[in-house]
């Protein structure tokens, strides 16, 4: 303290001699220091005080009453500042804890892309943040049927999270990858209805594919539509359906529509962050996400996929918004 | 050592008492300015606590002496309704509705609280600053 | 501001006049408001120079230097104050957060107390903070058998809930009620040794009651030992058992014991929270939880579950310390 | 209204050139003690950062009138690597070891700051304080 105190008062002496404005640089990097070692405003000014009196032994005794009236006032700014000390040590605490949380979430979503025989399957998903809000689950149990669910909750942070944890626990009990993806959605969406809080909803498109007729059957809530590539006609072709989000009500119908991949077709799936850049209006996702495809299908889905995200995120300067989800599924 | 010193609260004027009486046996002990109005500032949070929770209960002041450290002990000792959960009141209350101040503020200005407390029989928080900080 | 001035102006000169504690008492109400409208500490400087300047017309020149000086070094406190009103916000958010994710936790673990014909159930879980770390999986899904898991992450907040979803989502997997405990446990210690992080571990204490023999095994992976009472002797009896907590070694092996439950016998699942406190040595929680049980036999296992509890709470001036779950069951 | 003054950043005297430049710009300005100390050290921590992250750059300080309304602008621009991230820059960095003020404290200094930044291009950064607050 004794020393604070001598260098306070050389740099206070100097600027009251001269009033350069480097020794209110200095003043201001040394206060910024003191902060550091936790010296508090009322602390400030009763070394300011003392500085003053032992250069000047006259100041009048207004002035130092009035140092004193400032040193109390200031007591309630300092206890602001220590609240603030306190909480960023709380907050440093639950920044520890939300990516232990993050991690667990990371493992308990995981789901390895299947690599069935006359299918080639690719996937990325990058989250905005630490925890995804999209979620992609693979079906592939028996030697028939092959599902894919794509998944967005809108909501972030711990609450989409958990949502998510209930998604997959609610994809995994329906077991059989044979289902319809139409009773799929209506058991999902009466689950999350029934459960989760008002404001958390989930859009999801899911895919049954019939590696035995090559028919592909999908149904959506509310999600992204999907884009199916038809090979011998070189167009694609939106996957649209009016189906509602799931959690909205709670007998909500979903319909189905199959379609035949042939050799050549692909279809991606995608959440709205794929699509979503509100900040860039100019721009046509979908029509690009169409050329990126149309110019990569020689590739395999994997890598078409990693072309996509890494396309648009040139485009969009590195500024992705949402969380970030491409499936394909290509014959 | 001097004696304890008393101050029944029943009115904010007794905060005003308390204050200047724990203001002036701080200065005798030997606190510098920035501790003399740091144990003041605790007091009078003591004391608005007894207004407010208890309506009445009083404040006791005095000097302490323990290994051959000095230091000023204040006790604010009521018969209200008392607390059920004295931890939390010393949590502080990050929540935007906050008024500040209160307990955590006081744990804050000493190097010592303590804080018994029955339900329906009252509260006493005893606080404790050294001269030399522990 | 312009109020304020004139009002600080007042409190200032008024002590300066006299030294009154009064006005310090006054002074530092004042600014307790002020910092509640966003006053910040360079401000209440600026106010004070301005208004010392006014009251006294001759002050030294290198007083009001000073107060130049004060004004600039204490702008960098003025900056820690208001990013203490930007974390505070961001607090709130995260607190408003937390509440909808504790409302999707507790509906994805709830789980109804099963009411078979032959045995009483009763329960109690209650958490300590806002997540419960402890969690009760019933299940009675065949007219045979009915068994119960008594669970305890160590850890708390999000990851522990993330981890219980975990072990929910494991025990409904293993689907039947009928499988041996010692069984479920080894399943459930390699799913979570795999998947969780090396930090996390599980105590969990798992009981399959047999209705039609009246037959009881258990299996326990450190967990706190539950208690036997056996009617006919009229004693307690620890339920030991030296199986690991899950979660530590991949291979971990656990044994299971059967007990014959006749009428008059109950027996008491518990978390450590319900016998750990820490500041109170003097007790011996299990011999007071064996004593509240002896003198409440005739009550229902519920009813038993909820004096426990109360007493307990009383005995510890309501300070609990951790989670606290109990379950009985009651022949 | 005058017109703008430009100091280049090359060593920390020039941090303390273009706080003079700006401190007097902002009086002449009319800004009050308390603004004039905020501008002031806006324009250090913009300063400090050319230095910091570019090595070098400039300063420009200027009136400017909207509206009716008088204000002052001071650019930072530089030419190097640039920002990946400009939204994370303001954000407040929580974290313990942060070293505090930065780019989230200018932001709380004035009344408007705007970020260009390319990677391996260089950074602009301008921030306008009005003379009645907005
Ligand atoms: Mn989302
Ligand atoms: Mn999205
Ligand atoms: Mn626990
Ligand atoms: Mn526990």
């Amino acid at each position: 303290m004794e020393q604070i105190r001598k260098q306070y008062k050389k740099i206070l002496s100097d600027y009251i001699g001269n009033q350069n404005e480097s020794d209110l640089y200095i003043g201001q990097n040394f206060i910024k220091r003191m902060i550091q070692k936790n010296v508090t405003p009322e602390e400030v000014i009763s070394i300011h005080k003392q500085a003053l009196e032992e250069v000047y032994d006259d100041l009048p005794d207004s002035v130092l009453h009035g140092y004193d009236f400032l040193i109390e006032v200031m007591v309630h700014f300092g206890l602001k500042v220590q609240e603030h000390q306190s909480l960023l040590a709380k907050q440093e605490e639950l920044r520890i804890e939300m990516e232990i949380a993050t991690k667990i979430q990371n493992l308990l979503l995981e789901n390895e892309i299947p690599k069935p025989r006359s299918v080639d399957i690719g996937m990325i998903s990058v989250p905005l943040r630490k925890m995804n809000g999209d979620y992609v689950h693979f079906m592939h149990d028996d030697e028939r049927f092959l599902s894919v669910a794509v998944t967005d909750v809108v909501g972030k942070g711990v609450p989409a999270a958990l949502c998510m944890s209930m998604v997959k626990y609610g994809l995994d009990t329906l077991e059989y990858a044979n289902s319809n993806p139409s009773y799929v959605l209506e058991v999902l969406n009466r689950t999350i209805e029934k459960s989760i809080d008002d404001s958390m909803f989930v859009s999801l498109c899911y895919v049954r594919y019939d590696l035995s007729t090559n028919v592909l059957t999908w149904s959506s809530a509310g999600h992204e539509p999907s884009l199916y590539y038809d090979g011998e006609s070189e167009s694609f072709y939106d996957l649209e359906s009016k189906g509602l989000l799931l959690g909205i009500l709670p007998e909500a119908k979903y319909t189905q529509q199959d379609l035949d991949l042939k050799n050549g077709d692909f279809v991606i799936l995608m959440t709205d962050g794929v699509t979503d850049f509100r900040n860039k209006e100019e721009f046509d996702s979908r029509e690009i996400i169409k050329e990126l495809a149309l110019a990569n299908r020689h590739l395999t889905a994997q890598e078409m996929c990693e072309v996509i995200y890494s396309e648009l995120q040139k485009l969009h300067d590195f500024k992705l918004e949402d969380d970030f989800t491409v499936v394909i599924i290509k014959k | 050592m001097r004696e304890a010193r008393v101050v029944e609260i029943v009115t904010e004027l007794d905060i005003v008492t308390a204050r200047k009486l724990g203001r002036d046996e701080a200065k005798e002990i030997g606190f510098n300015d920035v501790d003399q109005s740091r144990i003041t500032t605790a007091i009078g949070e003591l004391a608005k606590n007894i207004l407010l929770y208890a309506h009445a209960g009083k404040i006791v002041i005095e000097e302490v002496e323990e290994n051959g450290l000095k230091g000023i002990a204040i006790s604010s000792i009521d018969k209200g309704q008392g607390m059920k959960d004295v931890h939390k009141v010393l949590e502080d209350d990050y929540s935007s509705t906050s008024a500040g101040a209160g307990l955590p503020a006081v744990k804050r200005l000493v190097d010592l609280i303590e804080i018994e407390s029955r339900v329906g029989q009252g509260t006493t928080i005893k606080v404790v600053k050294w001269l030399v900080r522990v």
